[in-house]
This record gives structure tokens, C-alpha cells and sequence, in this order.
């Protein structure tokens, strides 16, 4: 796909939880630059695919190498965004402080600190909660200060699991602008999860699509829309509704194909 | 220092050698605190410093180590601290035991309307002592046997001394052993005496010793020959002024001095006894309490040698 | 045998060893060497005249940890989620905590006399403290988002006792009762060092009073043993329990 | 939402009013057992009576000095057992194999008396303070080390998960996160080892020779067979342990307040 | 709006946290069977709302009564999906016994608490999951087990809080499908927070729009499509794509007016 030796190199993974296969034989690579999404059922095994990647998580079996270095321990340049946002925040810390953390801890100049820290909680929207402590904000707001932290710490790989699941349209808008632009200011390479088939279209260069578990990657789809994207001439583009559509599909036949029409999934 | 070898006690800057000694909080301290107030210890070169530990076996081994150079304890825990090999040597007397039953500072004590009437009566009797296998159990049995009472179905319950009237009231025990100032309790409260197991078991003889260890009177035997002049003094001094003694057991032990006033004191002896240590060291082979008698010879740190 | 047993094993047996290795050649009288403190433990406590001590002692150990357990979580589930409760008998509870059980006895005997009832009280109370405290502190700290998942179902009375807080302090009440069970030991102890003929409290300070300091050492190594089985067997039940509450 | 649970506002009446009604209705209850003779009243004094007692001793200087000498060691001692039992638990909490290898060798040695040790400890580390303090941090410190070890497992996985993910070193970790999610743990922890090495230091103070304060004072009342005086300093002891307690609770209360309101 | 008296009266509510003003003079009613949605922003105050009708919040101000009764507590016949679902799993319980909780709290008999639990998690999709623990679930599969949970209780009224911002859009639709299932066969009212616009749409009866805080409720906008929904159907009636319009210009539209075009949340 690139001429270029990839960044991340994931070759046949494999997870199993006790006797429960998650991942199965999952082979792909990203390219440095490139805005890599991976979508699939919900239980698919996406999390789990990303704690492999970054090294949260030991896989059963297969490798994952960051620069041509096999993954042991998350890689200091990788910034994750966890699913379950709320618990990934220190309760004793403030907002600004949460934010600030990773940066301090990797000796940041004070004054850096402070400055990525003020602007990342502005580009999310919550310059006005910098001070208060992560159980007095709204779940979405929860949300953006885990996005905040990551974005300040500028890494040059962004892990997101399903970033913008608790905001509002408008500001899912805005965020997911606020990533492309980052990742186009520090050519960071971004592996991203959605549950949201227009979001993975319309952010991406590929678009992965797994199986329920045992997980497998059943498509990659490539997006050939212009680079420059927007959410309102993008959208409207016909071939963005022609990929919208392909991925779609793919979700839906992977369902089907696996469990047949009468699977408990998706029979109410 | 785990007792190996002496270390050399310094004078400090006043000339006074300091020199601590542990006693037990009870009146045979008197003629130590006496010897204190009088200079005494002062005029021998000692700046003595009382220390109170509750029994003698935290300071058996505080004697040992030297922290406390040297200590007090009765006749038979230093014959036991002997006869378990550590190294323990008679110093000087501390208190002794008199003739006359009446004077005694120890006596057995039943309630009024007990059954138990006379000393026959005690056997068998469930008795309440300080801590067994000691002082308390020897001199019963010895004054019970010597009052021809078989003693070998007594039973001994240790306690403190001032949990034992409520034992006795609640008929948990059938006879205590006070020794002052808690033989004058029990006689307040109308306790009936039976027995002054002290005088009618070793009469005459000391039962109470300062003791050191042998490494530090080898390192040290000048403090430990100005010590006994010092004693020697101080119980000389208390024998002369048991008014005196009443007093600064008042003033040391906090005790109410009506009580005091109510007490017996002990018969305060200069020197080192060391008759007194074979009579008790034998009694307490024959009952048990220590292997055998020790060699005498090599226990006690003779005054002027 | 998993690795877990045989590390402890190991450890056990390493300290083991450097006990025998240091006091080997011993002279001195406080520390006897080992053979000597085992052959004690063998022929006094396991075999001879000491089974009767030990007996009487693991029987109001027993009791008196089982009080303090039973009372200790059912107070503490009641005081910890009733606030005004907590308030008013808090002070009483601190000052009671802090008297030493020693300070303590000449009161105990007053109240039950000597014997039995008196010892087991004293454990009781002693040992009812850190199961209380750690099981208030658990009810305290139970996760805002839980409890408000109790309530928007009306899961209230027995019910949310049993199934929700239970559950939820299990792991501060085990903590508690940790701390407990070899405080029951020093508790044992302590309450037959006066006005007792029997236990191993009694033996030990009459060898110590004695300077009889292969004797107590072998109850100190005995002690030792029986804290060892206890946490084992506490293991074991906490396995058990959690099995039920964490698996079933 | 992790928001708190409300704290229910209180009046300052409820709070000081129910326990002092608490603490009066039970001292009412012991003068009446006592003044009847249910409690035999030469034992068991009637609270009246160690009150006054308490005040005679509460005008002279020596129960002062007294306090101040049992304060410092208690602090000694508690500030050893928290500091190494922490550390230890932490070490033991979050390193298995060390866990396994120790416990044996732990729950060997917690439940050896304190009070046992005495002849030993006099011996090797003297009976002064030292020995108080040593006897006092022994007794304490497990107490916190089981409490450091369970407290260890209360740090969130998906905690620990960001912290990893963002490369933490070791001692970032335990500063930031393993800290601070172990506190509540370690607090209640510190309560009840503060007050083990209250009352060891106490006990250690009757046992040992030389020690002064408030365990010696008891035990000359004692010796001197003044059970009322023996009772007040009882009470005195209490009342420090309360006093202690409601310190440790309003530095606890400030610790961990993001947990919301703590005893 | 409705002729029988409302089920729920919520009258002039505010709530304060502290100084800061969440909640201000919220009044509306909810019909009996009525399917009642709440969108606003991110950090808008939703989830407060939703908090004080339940009674898990007293409000700092205002009412709110049930069946004509004031709420202190939470009725028993409410059942509340809480935004922070992976917190609100009993951990210690398998996805099973979570689900069967409130039915044995409430002494439901042993073999109908079973069969309404097999549904409920076969409804869900989560009929493998059974014996899991929340800890071995994927993010959507907690948020699912949440939702069993409550639709097991067969409530009255069923207020959910974002409950489906953790799953695929597969999962999603077939998840709304059966709420509005489970609400004819049952009579429920539903009470229903979300990001989701369309979602807003697809589900209700009268759509809420709610103001950044402090929170006030600006317009309701009546969902005047036939009550019989399609995902596929509804969704191709202009009627819906009006409502839609009308429902994300009102969100905007709060947005503008309440903080002028500059407002940090929405420019980056
Ligand atoms: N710790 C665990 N123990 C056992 N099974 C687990 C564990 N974590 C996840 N699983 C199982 O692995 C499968 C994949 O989970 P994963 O969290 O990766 O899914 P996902 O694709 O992220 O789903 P979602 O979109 O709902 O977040 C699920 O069936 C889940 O039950
Ligand atoms: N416990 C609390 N203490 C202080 N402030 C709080 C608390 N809970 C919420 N808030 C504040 O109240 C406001 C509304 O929060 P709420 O959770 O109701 O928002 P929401 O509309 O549910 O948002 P979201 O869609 O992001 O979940 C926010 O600004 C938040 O910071
Ligand atoms: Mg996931
Ligand atoms: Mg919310």
C-alpha cells in the first residue's frame, strides 16, 4: 500500500481470554502519517486489538513492531485514548492537572506544560473546567479532558477507542476536525476505533473492518477522497456515501457470514 | 553489649560517675531513694539515677546489657537469672525479713466469713501471689511446711497485687498474698489474716538484692565498692529514720501517706548477706525453682576484696 | 503445588535456616540455639504437659475472634451507612480503642471475673476494632455510581445489605480480620498474664519471670505456628467466600 | 458520573450534641451500677469519683509531662511503622513473588507479642525509650503493611492502564496514582496502627524500666493500690487516644477529601 | 399537549453545584406511555436532569412529581440506565445476577426472574455473555448488560442516559427498535438522553432541546411522525428530515445565542 516501511507492523495476533478466543490472526500495517480506523460489532475484540498494539495487553500469540521494534511496554510516543474514559482519569486530580501529567512526568519544560496544557483544554472545549476535579464534570466533558491529555502530549502515534462516543453532534464535528488538523501540524500517525461508519469515512485513510470474536479483519477499505476533508463538502461528495456504504455492508455481510441470519445479535 | 565484656563507666564533668539503678515500684526502694536524697551516693562519687520497671525480669536483662548497671530484684528471680546461666552477682542488701510475725510486710489474707479459718485450712487453697515460681509461692510453702500444712494441693493464681481484694471479694481466689503497701489495704478492708509467710519462712534473712553483672564489676569494681559503702550507709541511715523512709516513699511512689503510715518496713541490713542467699537458694532447689543451688563462690562481689 | 506455595515454602525455609545458621553456636543465654527451642516445642507444647495450655488458648482465641468478627461487621455495616449513628458513638468507640488491654484487665475482671469469659472478652475486644473500623471505611467509600444503581432500582432493606454492600466491603473486612487474627494471638497472651493458671500467656511469662528463656522462646515460636495455620485457614475461607461472591 | 454522594448537611448540634449525649448516658449508667453496688464500688469506682481524681491529677504538672513524654514516643513509633510498612506493603503489594516469598515469613512473626519481646529487646536495644519506641513500631507495623498490601489492589486496572499508556516511570506511578488510590486504604490503616502504638507505647512504658509517662503513671497507681487514681489515668489515656484520632480524621478528612466526606 | 394528567410534573427545577448553577427553572410534563427525549450539548446538563427526576439528586430548587406525588427517592417504578454504566455493573456478580438483582430485591418468584433474564439479555444479544463478569465485557457489552438490567425491571418509566453511545450503529438501531417494542408491549413512559439527533427523532414523541449550563429548556419540538417507526421507512419521510433540521438548528442555535460566535467549545 506505501512505499514507505510502515510505522506499525501487526502480524498474525492472536488473544485469547482463558479458553475464549478474542483476536484471531489479525495481519496489517499503518503507515507513518496515515489515519488508520477500525471498525466492527460491538464484543468484536477492538479493544482488545488496541491494548495489543500498544503493548497494554500481551497477545497469546503473533508480534506488533513500532518502527521495526517488537512492542513490549506502550512506546513513549504513543498517546491512547482508553474507552472507558472516566476511569482512565486520576479522581484527585484536577482537569489541568490530569492533563499535565504525562507531560511532567517526562520532564516538559514547566512553562511548556502549562502552555500545551491551556491549549489542548481550550481545543476540547474546557478551558472553563480546567480547575475542577474529573467527578464534576459531565460524562462528555470526561471524555474530552481524556482526548485533552492526549492531544497535549503530541505523540507521534494517537491511539483513540471510540474518542467521541459521549459528546454531541457539534462537538464530535469539532473534534474530529481538531484531529485531522493535529495530525496534519505534527504528522502524527492516528489508530482510531468507531462504532460511527460516516466518522471512520469521513477521518480516514483506511478503513479496517473486523468480524465478531474470534476476530479477524475481513476488509480494509481504502479512502480515496481528497485529503483535505470537511464536514460539509466531504459529506456531500457521492463518493463519500459510496464508501459509507461499502464499509456498511461489509459490517453487516461479516455479521451475517459469521453467525448466520438468525444470530442472537441482531435478532430482537 | 550482650554482656560479653565490662564497659568502663566515665566520670562526667561534675567528677560524679553516672550510675543508673532499676528498682521495682514497690517500698523496699526506701533506703536507695534515702541514700539519694543524703548525698550518700554523691559523697562516694555516684550520681545515682533511680530507674522504675515493673518487674524483675526486664531488669535482670537490663543489668546484663549494662544498661542499668545495677538493679533490684528478690533473692529468687537473681537465683533463677543464675541458674539460667546469665550473669548475675549479688552487690548489697536491700531489705530483710524480721522475727516478729506482727512486723512482717507480707501476710496471707482470707475473706472474714471464709471457711478457711486457720493455716490447716489453706490446703489445698486456690491463692493469689504477684507471679509464680517466685518469692510469693517459696516463702508460703515454707511457712506452710513449717507449720505442718501439706502444700502440694495449693494452688497459686499470679495477679497484681492490686487486683487481688477484688478477687478475693468475688471469690475468684480463696486467699491472697499482700505485701505493703497492700498488706495494709487488706488489713483496711477487714481482710483476715492468716499467716506472715516471710517471718515464718526465713525468718532473719534477706530476701531483697542489688545486683550487677559480673562483667561490669570487673570493669568497674570501684563503682561497684563505692555502691555497697554507699548502701550500706543509706540502710544503716533507713533503720535510724524509718520516719524518713516513709516519707520519701511517699514522695517517690506517690503513695497516700496515711497508707504509709499504716505499713511495715522491712528490716534494712548493711553488707551482703550471703547466709541468707544459701538458706533461700536451698529452699528453692527443694521446690523446684532452680536446678541447683549455684556455686558461691563465684555470685557474689564481696564488699572490700 | 502451585508457585505461590513453593516460594512460601522457600521463604519459610530460608528463614528457617538462618535462625539455625546464627544460633548455632550461641552462648548467649537469650538466644538459645534452635534445637533447643524445637525440642521444647515438641516435647512441652505438642506432646507433653503444654497441649492442655495450648488448648484451653486456641479455644478462647476462637471465641473471642468470632465475636469480634460477627459484631465487628454487623456494627460496621450499621454504623457505617447510618450517619448519626456514626456521630454518636464514634468518641466512645475511639476511647474505648485506645486503652491497652492491660489497663484494661483489672476492669474486665471486675465485670466478669477470672477465668474464661474475662480472657474472651478482653480478645473480643481488642480484636472487634480493626474489623469495625475497616468495615465503616468500606461502607464510606462504596462508588457513588453503584449506590445510585441500588436506589434507581429500590433495592433496599437485607436485600441491599447482602447482595450490594456485603460484597462491596468484602475486601476492607478481610483486610480487618487480617489484622485481627494475629492480634488475637498477643490478645490470648496478654489476657493470661493475670489471674490465669492456664494458656500460653501463662507459660510465657512464668518462664520469663523465671528466666527460663528456652521456654519462651518455644512459646514464641508456637505463637508463631498457630498465626501461620490461622492465615492459612483464613486463606482458605476467603478463597471460599470470594468463589461464592466473586464467581458464582 | 462519578459524582459524589451528597453529604447530608448537619448541625453543629448533632454533631457534638449525640455523642456528648452518649458519652453522659453511659457515665450515668456506670455511676448508677456503681453507686448501687452492682459493680462493687472499691473496684469499680463510681465516674464521679475518678473525675475528681482526674482533676487533682490535671493540676499538677507531672500528668503533663506524662502526656508529652507518651505522645512522643507514640509518634516515633507510628511514624516508623507507617513509613516502612508502606514502603513494604507496596513492595509486597505490587511484586507477587516477593509477596509469596515473605508471607510466611510475615504472618510468622505478627502474631509474636510485642510485650513477649521485652526481655530480648532490653537486652539488644535497651529498656529506655528505645525500647518502647521499637516494641511499639513492631506492633504497628504490620498492621500497616496488611493494610498497605490490601490498599494496593484497590488501584483502578484502567488507572493503571493510562498510566502505563503514558509511559509513567516507576515512582511517577506510585506518586501520582498508586498513592493516592491506595490512601483511603492506607488511612484507615494509620488509624489503627496509631492507636496500636498508643497503647503498646503505654504498655511498653508499665513493662519497662524507666520509660516515664502516662504507663508509668498508671502503674505507680497501681502499685500504690489507688484504684481511683489508676482509673483517671485510664480515662487520661483514653482521651489522648480520642484526641489522636480526631486529629488523624481532620488530616484524613483534607488527604482524601476527592473521596468525599470520611469519618 | 396532552389531555390525561402528565405522569411526570417537573416544576421551575434548579440545581446548584456549590456556586455553579447546573440546572436553571426547568419546567415541563411528561405524558403517561410518552417517549420523551433531552439533547444539548455536551456538559449541558442532561444527566443532572435526569438525576433530579429520579430523586438520585435533591434539586436545589423546584419539584418534580410522580403520578401527581412528590419525588424523594427513586420510585420503585422507575428503572435508570446511568451514563456511567461501567461503573453501575455489580463487579462482583456475573452479567447474569446483575440483570436478575432488582427483580430478586423486589421478590419477583425464582423461575420468572429467570425468564425475564434469559430475554432481557437474549434481547440485548448478550444470550452468550450470561455467566461473564463485567470486567471479561467489552465497553458495548457493559452498556448492553445495563440496559438488560433495566428492561428485565419492566418498569413504568424508564429513563436512560446515552445508552447506546458504546455500541455499532448495527447494534444501535436493532437496540432502539426494541425499546420502542418493549414500550408498546408495556405501556412505558421513557424518559431518554442523547447525542444522537436522529436518534432523538427516530425514538420520540416531543424532543427536548436544552441550553448550554446553566441549563434551560428552549424549545420542545413535537415529533408529529406516525407512531409506528422504520429505520428504514421513517427515516425516508421528509417530515424527518425536517424534524432533524429543526431539532440540530435549535441545538446550534442555543449554542450561538448563549455564548456569541466566539464561545470556546465550538471554535478550535
Ligand atoms: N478481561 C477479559 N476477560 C475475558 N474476556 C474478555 C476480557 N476482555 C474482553 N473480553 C471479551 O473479548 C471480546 C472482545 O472484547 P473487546 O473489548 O475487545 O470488544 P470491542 O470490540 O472493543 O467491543 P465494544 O465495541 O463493545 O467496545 C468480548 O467478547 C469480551 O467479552
Ligand atoms: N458533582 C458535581 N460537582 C460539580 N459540578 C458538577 C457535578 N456534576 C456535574 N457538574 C457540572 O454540571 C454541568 C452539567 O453536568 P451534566 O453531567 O449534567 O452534563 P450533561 O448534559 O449530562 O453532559 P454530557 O452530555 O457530557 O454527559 C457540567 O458543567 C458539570 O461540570
Ligand atoms: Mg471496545
Ligand atoms: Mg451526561
Amino acid at each position: 500500500m506505501t512505499q514507505t516501511p510502515p510505522i506499525l507492523h501487526v502480524d498474525r495476533l492472536a488473544k485469547d481470554y482463558g479458553s475464549f478466543r478474542a483476536l484471531d490472526d489479525i495481519t496489517f500495517d499503518v503507515a507513518p502519517g496515515e489515519f488508520f480506523t477500525i471498525v466492527g460489532p460491538s464484543g468484536a475484540g477492538k479493544t482488545t486489538l488496541l491494548r495489543c498494539l500498544t503493548g497494554l495487553l500481551e497477545p497469546t500469540s503473533g508480534t506488533v513492531e513500532y518502527q521495526g521494534q517488537a512492542v513490549d511496554g506502550v512506546p513513549r510516543e504513543f498517546a491512547v485514548v482508553l474507552q472507558d474514559y472516566s476511569r482512565s482519569l486520576l479522581p484527585w486530580f484536577s482537569v489541568e492537572k490530569n492533563v499535565a501529567l504525562p507531560l511532567r512526568a517526562h520532564g516538559v519544560a514547566k512553562a511548556e506544560v502549562a502552555e500545551r496544557t491551556a491549549r489542548a483544554l481550550a481545543d476540547v472545549g474546557l478551558r472553563d473546567a480546567a480547575r475542577k476535579h474529573p467527578g464534576e464534570l459531565s460524562g462528555g466533558m470526561q471524555q474530552r479532558a481524556a482526548i485533552a491529555r492526549a492531544i497535549a502530549y503530541q505523540p507521534e502515534v494517537l491511539v483513540m477507542d471510540e474518542p467521541f462516543a459521549s459528546v454531541d453532534a457539534q462537538t464530535r464535528a469539532d473534534l474530529e476536525d481538531l484531529v485531522l488538523t493535529l495530525r496534519e501540524e505534527f504528522g502524527m500517525t492516528v489508530v482510531f476505533v468507531t462504532h460511527d461508519v460516516d466518522e471512520s469515512v469521513y477521518l480516514s485513510d483506511r478503513v479496517a473492518v473486523v468480524s465478531k470474536s474470534p476476530s479477524r479483519i475481513t476488509t480494509v477499505v481504502d479512502i480515496d477522497l481528497p485529503r483535505q476533508r470537511d464536514q460539509i463538502a466531504t459529506k456531500e461528495l457521492p463518493r463519500f456515501s459510496q464508501l459509507r456504504s461499502e464499509v456498511f455492508a461489509e459490517i453487516r455481510n461479516r455479521v451475517r457470514d459469521v453467525d448466520g441470519p438468525t444470530s442472537p445479535e441482531y435478532v430482537i | 553489649a550482650c554482656g560479653g565484656g565490662g564497659d568502663e563507666l566515665e566520670a562526667g564533668e561534675d567528677g560524679l560517675t553516672p550510675l543508673t539503678v532499676m528498682q521495682i515500684p514497690t517500698m523496699d526502694a526506701g533506703p536507695l531513694h534515702l541514700g539519694v536524697e543524703e548525698g550518700f551516693f554523691e559523697e562516694e562519687g555516684l550520681d545515682v539515677e533511680v530507674r522504675i520497671a515493673e518487674a524483675g525480669s526486664a531488669i535482670v536483662p537490663s543489668v546484663v546489657n549494662q544498661e542499668s548497671p545495677i538493679g533490684y530484684a528478690n533473692a529468687v528471680s537473681d537465683l533463677q537469672a543464675i541458674d539460667q546461666g546469665l550473669d548475675v552477682k549479688f552487690v548489697a542488701n536491700c531489705c530483710a525479713v524480721g522475727a516478729d510475725p506482727e512486723a512482717d510486710t507480707s501476710r496471707i489474707f482470707v475473706l472474714p466469713d471464709s471457711p478457711i479459718t486457720d493455716v490447716a485450712g489453706l490446703a489445698g487453697a486456690n491463692i493469689a501471689v504477684n507471679s509464680v515460681n517466685n518469692l510469693g509461692d517459696l516463702t508460703i510453702e515454707v511457712a506452710l511446711e513449717n507449720n505442718g500444712v501439706d502444700t502440694s494441693a495449693i494452688e497459686f493464681t499470679p495477679m497484681n497485687y492490686s487486683d487481688m481484694p477484688a478477687a478475693l471479694e468475688r471469690g475468684d481466689v480463696d486467699a491472697i498474698w499482700s505485701v505493703e503497701p497492700h498488706r495494709a489495704i487488706s488489713e483496711s478492708r477487714g481482710f483476715t489474716p492468716l499467716i506472715s509467710n516471710f517471718v515464718e519462712s526465713f525468718p532473719d534473712t534477706t530476701i531483697g538484692y542489688y545486683i550487677t553483672s559480673g562483667a561490669f564489676a570487673e570493669a568497674n569494681p570501684e563503682i561497684v565498692a563505692a555502691f555497697q559503702r554507699a548502701m550500706d550507709r543509706a540502710n544503716d541511715f533507713a533503720t535510724e529514720n524509718p520516719d524518713r523512709v516513709r516519707e520519701t516513699i511517699v514522695e517517690n511512689l506517690q503513695i497516700d501517706p496515711e497508707l504509709v503510715d499504716q505499713t511495715n518496713l522491712h528490716v534494712f541490713a548493711p553488707g551482703l548477706d550471703e547466709e541468707s542467699v544459701k538458706v533461700i537458694a536451698a529452699a528453692a532447689v527443694e521446690h523446684g525453682m532452680i536446678s541447683e543451688e549455684p556455686d558461691y563462690e563465684e555470685i557474689f562481689i564481696r564488699p572490700g576484696e | 503445588m502451585n508457585r505461590r506455595t513453593l516460594l512460601g515454602l522457600l521463604g519459610a525455609v530460608l528463614a528457617l535456616a538462618v535462625w539455625w545458621a546464627t544460633s548455632a553456636g550461641s552462648t548467649n543465654v537469650y538466644y538459645p540455639p534452635l534445637p533447643r527451642v524445637l525440642d521444647n516445642l515438641l516435647e512441652y507444647w505438642l506432646g507433653g504437659a503444654g497441649t492442655e495450655h495450648l488448648l484451653d488458648s486456641v479455644r478462647n482465641l476462637a471465641v473471642g475472634l468470632s465475636i469480634a468478627v460477627v459484631l465487628g461487621i454487623g456494627l460496621g455495616m450499621l454504623v457505617g451507612q447510618v450517619r448519626w449513628l456514626d456521630r454518636a458513638v464514634a468518641p466512645t468507640f475511639e476511647f474505648v480503642r485506645a486503652i491497652p488491654a492491660t489497663a484494661l484487665i483489672p476492669f474486665a475482671m471486675v465485670l466478669f471475673g477470672l477465668g474464661t469469659s474475662m480472657k474472651i472478652f478482653i480478645i473480643a475486644l481488642g480484636c472487634f476494632f480493626p474489623v469495625l473500623l475497616n468495615v465503616i471505611d468500606g461502607c464510606r467509600q462504596l462508588p457513588a455510581t453503584l449506590l445510585d444503581t441500588t436506589r434507581s432500582f429500590g433495592i433496599t432493606g437485607w436485600f441491599r445489605q447482602l447482595h450490594v454492600i456485603a460484597p462491596a466491603i468484602y475486601p476492607r473486612a478481610a483486610a480487618g480480620i487480617r489484622i485481627a487474627i494475629p492480634l488475637a494471638l498477643i490478645l490470648v497472651v496478654t489476657s493470661e498474664m493475670t489471674g490465669s493458671r492456664i494458656g500460653i500467656g501463662f507459660v510465657l511469662w512464668t518462664a520469663q519471670t523465671s528466666f527460663n528463656v528456652v521456654a519462651v522462646w518455644g512459646a514464641i515460636l508456637l505463637l508463631g505456628i498457630l498465626g501461620l495455620l490461622l492465615n492459612l485457614l483464613f486463606g482458605a475461607v476467603e478463597r471460599l467466600t470470594d468463589r461464592r461472591y466473586h464467581r458464582a | 458520573m462519578s459524582a459524589l454522594a451528597p453529604v447530608p448537611r448537619e448541625s453543629r448540634l448533632h454533631a457534638v450534641a449525640l455523642p456528648a449525649a452518649v458519652v453522659v448516658g453511659l457515665l450515668a449508667l456506670l455511676q448508677l451500677l456503681s453507686v448501687t453496688d452492682v459493680l462493687p464500688r472499691s473496684y469499680a469506682p463510681p465516674p464521679t469519683e475518678v473525675l475528681a481524681a482526674l482533676g487533682r491529677l490535671l493540676t499538677g504538672p507531672a500528668l503533663w509531662t506524662d502526656i508529652g513524654s507518651t505522645l512522643v514516643g507514640w509518634a516515633v513509633s507510628l511514624g516508623i511503622a507507617v513509613v516502612l510498612g508502606t514502603a513494604v506493603g507496596m513492595l509486597l503489594g505490587s511484586v507477587r513473588w516477593v509477596q509469596w516469598l515473605l508471607t510466611p515469613v510475615i504472618e510468622f512473626l505478627r502474631p509474636i507479642p510485642s510485650i513477649a519481646l521485652i526481655p530480648l529487646v532490653v537486652l539488644t536495644i535497651g529498656g529506655a525509650r528505645d525500647g518502647a519506641v521499637f516494641l511499639a513500631a513492631y506492633a504497628a507495623v504490620w498492621q500497616m503493611l496488611v493494610a498497605a498490601i490490601y490498599a494496593t489492589g484497590a488501584v483502578d486496572p484502567v488507572a493503571r492502564d493510562t498510566a502505563r499508556a503514558y509511559n509513567l516511570s516507576r515512582v511517577q506511578t506510585i506518586r501520582w496514582l498508586t498513592l493516592p488510590a491506595m490512601l483511603p486504604g492506607l488511612v484507615t490503616g494509620v488509624r489503627i496502627a496509631s492507636a496500636t502504638a498508643l497503647i503498646i507505647t503505654v504498655t511498653s512504658e508499665i513493662l519497662l524500666g524507666g520509660v516515664p509517662g502516662l504507663g508509668q503513671g498508671l502503674n505507680l497507681a497501681r502499685s500504690a493500690g489507688d484504684l481511683t487514681r489508676m482509673y483517671a489515668y485510664v480515662v487520661v489515656i483514653g482521651i489522648v487516644g480520642l484526641a489522636i484520632n480526631t486529629v488523624l480524621t481532620v488530616l484524613a478528612r483534607r488527604v482524601v477529601g476527592w473521596q468525599g466526606a470520611r469519618r
